[in-house]
């Protein structure tokens, strides 16, 4: 073979190599894409909220207090439900939520790291103590889904779960001071 | 043919320089650009947040997130105990002194709690063995009045924290009487798994995962071994009737009002006789 | 096992340092094969690379997006 | 000619082999275990300590030692066969070893006496006995030495051949050596300034937020410490074991100089989900993540065509006909077919769960599970299996009997694995959630997980039994006689290169883009630790 025949060959090589790169770059756009696309239309964001709140005085607070946990309903209608994540217990054990309305769920940990992910949905998110997490969803179809910690807590993380009532919208309703609690069924 | 140019690695160098720096960068930047500034502003302008903020949200130096506004709360502390385990409590405790603790028990504690921590009454509580951030919280609750006992509240105000500490280490040091029970014979086997294994279909976890020593759990969680079997049945029926209340977000409670009377009074022979 | 590699093929082969060991690998069959050769790769690879990211895309709206905003 | 140096690391390179396969064997059975006990078969069998125990095992035996060990071993391999020089300092070597082995030591007794049952993956502030983190500590330090070796070697090959291109095999373990120096900054300062003081008792708050992102820097990139090994086999010993060419040796190199860029700046997508970083940063993570897949795509496309030179010369006609001619009776190839395989599970499952806001749906499930599982213990472990069978007879002088127990092998490991994960995946959309010792199967959401967990324990049973087999294929050589023919290793480009840019032969140039990389990634969300640390957490000691 000549000296001159394999330098064209090996540029046909790299220009395969950088046909097939582009290949890749396409697909690896359009990943990215559709997930910049939801971004800017639908808001669609991992759950952030970097809200710094002291684990150790958690139960002294106004908002975590044992009091005010659960679902309350805001005077705009604006739906929070405030939950703790502590070793081995979610307070409330049952959180009731609205079928198709704007849901925030607010969650500290006073102790160690938890996590949390509502089956069939995706309000997924790391409970860290130090921080206040928070995930933003809207619930898809009524029913009672499960809640269970799902970060290595200690001895008693496999019996740590709740459960989510989530209420069509006729059942969803507060009381005198804009509370919710689950039906007891 | 081979150009004594391109011989050269360093001048075979220059592209691979450029190109890589600029695509490095290129992508990076397009990230920055993309996740820092557009994103965030877009967002923003839908959930009527202004630009600026929506993009320290997005870099995390405000709270929130870019496209949802932020609840508000404002609703009263109603804490059920007072008891904050920062740093220099810790060291309060870390810096117990046993005998000077004993002096104090012999002058107050020993009436019902007696000198080697083993109670007079069903009533009161062993201490021997107990741990000192449980004795210290107990303690600081009678204080604040977040447990409520008409003989600990009053001698309870009397202690000054360091002399919480002493006593909380002195009862501490005093050794189990039967560290190791023979037999777990006569106890039901689905006590053992309650302790054990706890019951998932109840949301029930172990006893275990909180009070046995090391198991990494609360720190105030008392070690219930050779604790007095009136004393921790009594204890579980407060908690689940609501009577006592200084269990920092209702643990206790939640778990003894699931408790079956059977459980109750099988769970305080079990660790009456001594298991951990 | 392979055989003693042909002194003939040593002269002519690609390896000629002490560090590429010759292979049994013909230069003119290389050469005639090197003239399909990526189009196999590129098909098989291609449409498999593909398929992932069209599952992925599937996955995102069929499956992610119906189960509720997050944020 | 190439080979007589292997005398020179023998019993190196075969003590750090037999220290990995020991501790993956442990660990496949303590793996299998666990797949018993939380399955309905299993139910109320183990208590939850010891649950955890062994998931603490199982987690630091395959992911630290099977794969520290593994990685310096074949280092050492390829810093003779491919340089083919004996190894620099290699008494720095065996002391590498030695202290790499007194930290497993250390951590095996701190796990094994329970007072380590925080996960390979440490979750302050649940806080173990200091033992446990200084053991981990020590197999660090001894990887460090094994870098300082392949990078002295490299530098001392490249004084002796000046201008030369270094070996393909050699440039990727030093790429590797390069990153995983990067890499481990990340646990150290944790472990270092934060957990390590903890466990000892001099302090007793931990900033959790900040634990986290110092993990996650290393988190990520660990795991192409583990992955590059497979590559370098992919690249230089699959197209000569099949018979062909290796496609371009360019791409090879450029595949290395990606991974040691890009999978340092990608860590905080273990953090998606974390409160801790605002949605700015993370998104900056996922889209390099998305690069972070272009060295896959590349070397899938490269080694797939050097396949097809090999098939194509042994008789494969028409688009795919090269498929069926290609060697698979040989260990080599049959695990680069069943690995490219597994990869493409593993690789779509990633996708999913870089997918931003996707990731909501499947962290901390079964999905995640089964994507690493799929990768690491599919496509990188079958390729550990195949270096392995390749290498033995260079290190032991003897050949294989027979090569059918050694496709066996492959083969249930291969099947294994996947009716291990494909399970993990439907369950992890169904939101069974990790590390759990017992589900309770009687809830009306749980119960439908049963048979299918039943079903992902019988392919942890054929892992096992893989596992085994794969140990005794191993040993089976050291009792055979026949004595080895002298085959060459390394294969050879279409065209080898004469002449390679500096930048494609050395790590400067990279080094600057990683450190550039690397501030913009990590930078803020590091710095605001500094600028307003988080609120500290009482550390919850496990003794």
């Amino acid at each position: 073979m000549s000296e001159r025949q394999p330098d064209m060959q090996e540029r046909r090589i790299l220009g395969t190599e950088l046909l097939w790169s582009f290949g890749v770059g396409v697909l690896i756009a359009a990943t990215l894409s559709i997930i910049v696309l939801t971004a800017l239309t639908m808001g669609i964001n991992p759950p952030s909220n970097v809200e710094r709140a002291d684990p150790k005085t958690l139960h002294l607070s106004g908002e975590f207090a044992e009091h005010n946990l659960g679902t309350s309903v805001a005077a705009d209608g604006s739906v929070t439900a405030r939950i703790i994540a502590t070793q081995f217990m979610f307070v409330p054990h049952c959180i009731a939520v609205p079928e198709g309305r704007p849901v925030t769920l607010r969650l500290a940990a006073p102790d160690v790291i938890h996590g949390i992910l509502i089956t069939g949905t995706n309000v997924n998110t790391m409970v860290v103590p130090g921080f206040v997490a928070q995930v933003h969803t809207q619930f898809t179809r009524s029913g009672d889904l499960l809640m269970p910690c799902h970060e290595y807590c200690g001895l008693g993380h496999s019996e740590m779960w709740a459960t989510v009532q989530v209420l069509p919208e006729g059942d969803f309703r507060p009381d005198g001071n804009g509370r919710v609690s689950c039906a007891q069924r | 043919m081979t150009d004594p140019r391109l011989s050269d690695p360093h001048v075979l160098d220059q592209p691979w320089r450029v190109w890589a720096s600029v695509g490095v960068l290129g992508i990076l930047l397009f990230g920055v650009l993309l996740g820092v500034l557009i994103i965030p502003v877009v967002q923003g302008r839908s959930a009527g947040i202004d630009a600026f903020t929506a993009i320290c949200r997005a870099l995390g130096i405000l709270p929130g997130s870019p496209a949802q506004p932020q609840p508000a709360s404002v609703s009263p502390p109603t804490p059920v105990s007072q008891v904050i385990w920062t740093p220099d409590v810790l060291q309060i405790l870390a810096r117990g002194n046993p005998e000077r603790g004993r002096a104090k028990v012999v002058e107050v504690c020993v009436a019902c709690h007696g000198e080697q921590g083993i109670s007079v009454s069903p009533d009161y509580p062993n201490l021997n063995g107990q741990s000192g951030a449980a004795i210290y919280k107990q303690l600081h609750d009678y204080r604040t009045g977040s447990r409520v006992n008409q003989l600990m509240t009053d001698l309870a105000k009397a202690l000054e924290e360091p002399m919480i500490a002493d006593v909380a280490a002195y009862y501490a040091g005093q050794p189990k009487r039967n560290p190791n029970p023979a037999t777990l014979g006569e106890l039901p086997a689905s006590i053992v798994r309650l302790v054990e294994l706890g019951d998932p279909s109840r949301n029930i976890p172990p006893c275990a995962a909180c009070h046995r020593p090391g198991s990494g759990g609360p720190i105030e969680a008392p070690i219930l071994s050779e604790q007095g079997r009136e004393y921790l049945a009594q204890q579980l029926r407060m908690y689940a009737s609501g009577e006592r209340r200084n269990d920092v977000y209702a643990r206790m409670r939640v778990i003894a009002a699931r408790l079956t009377p059977a459980e109750i009074d099988g769970l305080s022979r079990y660790y009456n006789a001594g298991f951990r | 096992m392979a055989r003693e590699p042909d002194p003939r093929l040593q002269a002519s082969s690609a390896a000629d340092s002490r560090f590429d060991v010759a292979d049994e690998v013909d230069e003119a069959a290389l050469a005639a094969v090197m003239r399909y050769v990526p189009l196999g790769a590129g098909v098989l690879a291609g449409t498999a690379v593909a398929l992932l990211v069209l599952g992925y895309l599937l996955i995102y709206a069929l499956v992610f997006i119906p189960r509720g905003t997050v944020g | 000619m190439g080979e007589c140096p292997v005398r020179n690391v023998e019993r190196l390179c075969l003590a750090h082999f037999w220290v990995a396969f020991a501790a993956f064997l442990v660990a496949a059975l303590l793996g299998t275990w666990q797949m018993w006990v939380r399955s309905p078969l299993g139910a109320n069998i183990g208590t939850p300590s010891q649950y955890f125990l062994s998931v603490t095992a199982h987690g630091v035996a395959m992911a630290y030692v099977l794969t520290t060990f593994f990685i310096m071993g074949f280092g050492y391999f390829v810093a003779v066969t491919a340089l083919a020089r004996p190894l620099p300092g290699k008494a720095w070597a065996w002391g590498g070893f030695w202290l790499a082995i007194t930290g497993v030591a250390l951590a095996l007794w701190a796990i094994l006496t329970g007072k380590a049952s925080v996960l390979f993956t440490f979750y302050p502030p649940l806080t173990g006995s200091a033992f446990f983190y200084i053991g981990l500590v020590l197999v660090v330090i001894g990887s460090w030495i094994w870098c300082v070796l392949m990078l002295v070697a490299m530098g001392a090959w490249k004084r002796e051949n000046p201008g030369r291109p270094i070996p393909l095999a050699m440039f990727g373990t030093c790429a590797n050596a390069v990153m995983w120096l990067w890499t481990t900054v990340g646990v150290a300062v944790e472990l270092l300034f934060q957990v390590i003081p903890a466990a000892l008792g001099l302090v007793q708050t931990i900033d959790v937020g900040l634990a986290r992102t110092l993990f996650s820097w290393t988190l990520h990139a660990i795991v192409y410490f583990w992955l590059i090994p497979a590559y370098i086999a992919f690249y230089t010993m699959v197209p000569r074991a099949a018979g062909g060419r290796l496609y371009s040796d360019t791409m090879g190199r450029l595949t290395f100089i990606l991974f040691l860029i890009y999978s340092l700046p990608v860590g905080m997508h273990h953090l998606l989900m974390d409160p801790e970083h605002g949605n700015g940063t993370k998104f900056i993570q996922v889209l390099l993540t998305a690069f972070v897949s272009v060295p896959t795509l590349l070397t899938i496309f490269t080694i797939t065509a050097s396949l097809e030179i090999a098939g194509r010369l042994r008789g494969g006609r028409g688009v795919f006909g090269w498929i069926a001619s290609l060697p698979w009776e040989r260990p080599m190839v049959l695990a680069t077919g069943l690995g490219f395989i597994m990869l493409g599970f593993g690789g779509f499952g990633g996708l999913i769960n870089m997918g931003y806001g996707m990731n909501a749906m499947v962290h901390n499930t079964s999905w995640v599970t089964a994507h690493f599982h799929l990768i690491f213990g599919g496509s990188v472990v079958i390729m550990y299996f195949a270096i392995a069978y390749e290498v033995w007879p260079r290190l032991t002088g003897r050949e294989y009997p027979s090569l059918t127990p050694l496709r066996l092998q492959l083969w249930l490991w291969f099947i294994g694995m996947m009716v291990m994960t494909v399970p993990w995946h439907w369950l992890g959309l169904q939101g069974q959630w990790r590390r759990v010792a017992n589900f309770n199967y009687a809830d009306p959401i749980i119960a439908p997980w049963g048979p299918w967990v039943v079903v992902s324990l019988a392919g942890g049973v054929i892992l096992l039994v893989s596992a085994l087999l794969f140990v005794g294929n191993l040993l089976s050589l050291h009792r055979s006689t026949a004595m080895v023919v002298a085959r060459p290793l390394y294969a050879l480009a279409v065209h080898p290169p004469r002449r390679v840019p500096a930048a494609l032969n050395g790590f400067g140039l990279w080094n600057v883009l990683v450190l550039i990389l690397m501030l913009v990634a990590y930078g803020w969300p590091l710095a605001q630790f500094a600028v307003e640390p988080s609120p500290t957490a009482i550390v919850h000691r496990v003794e």
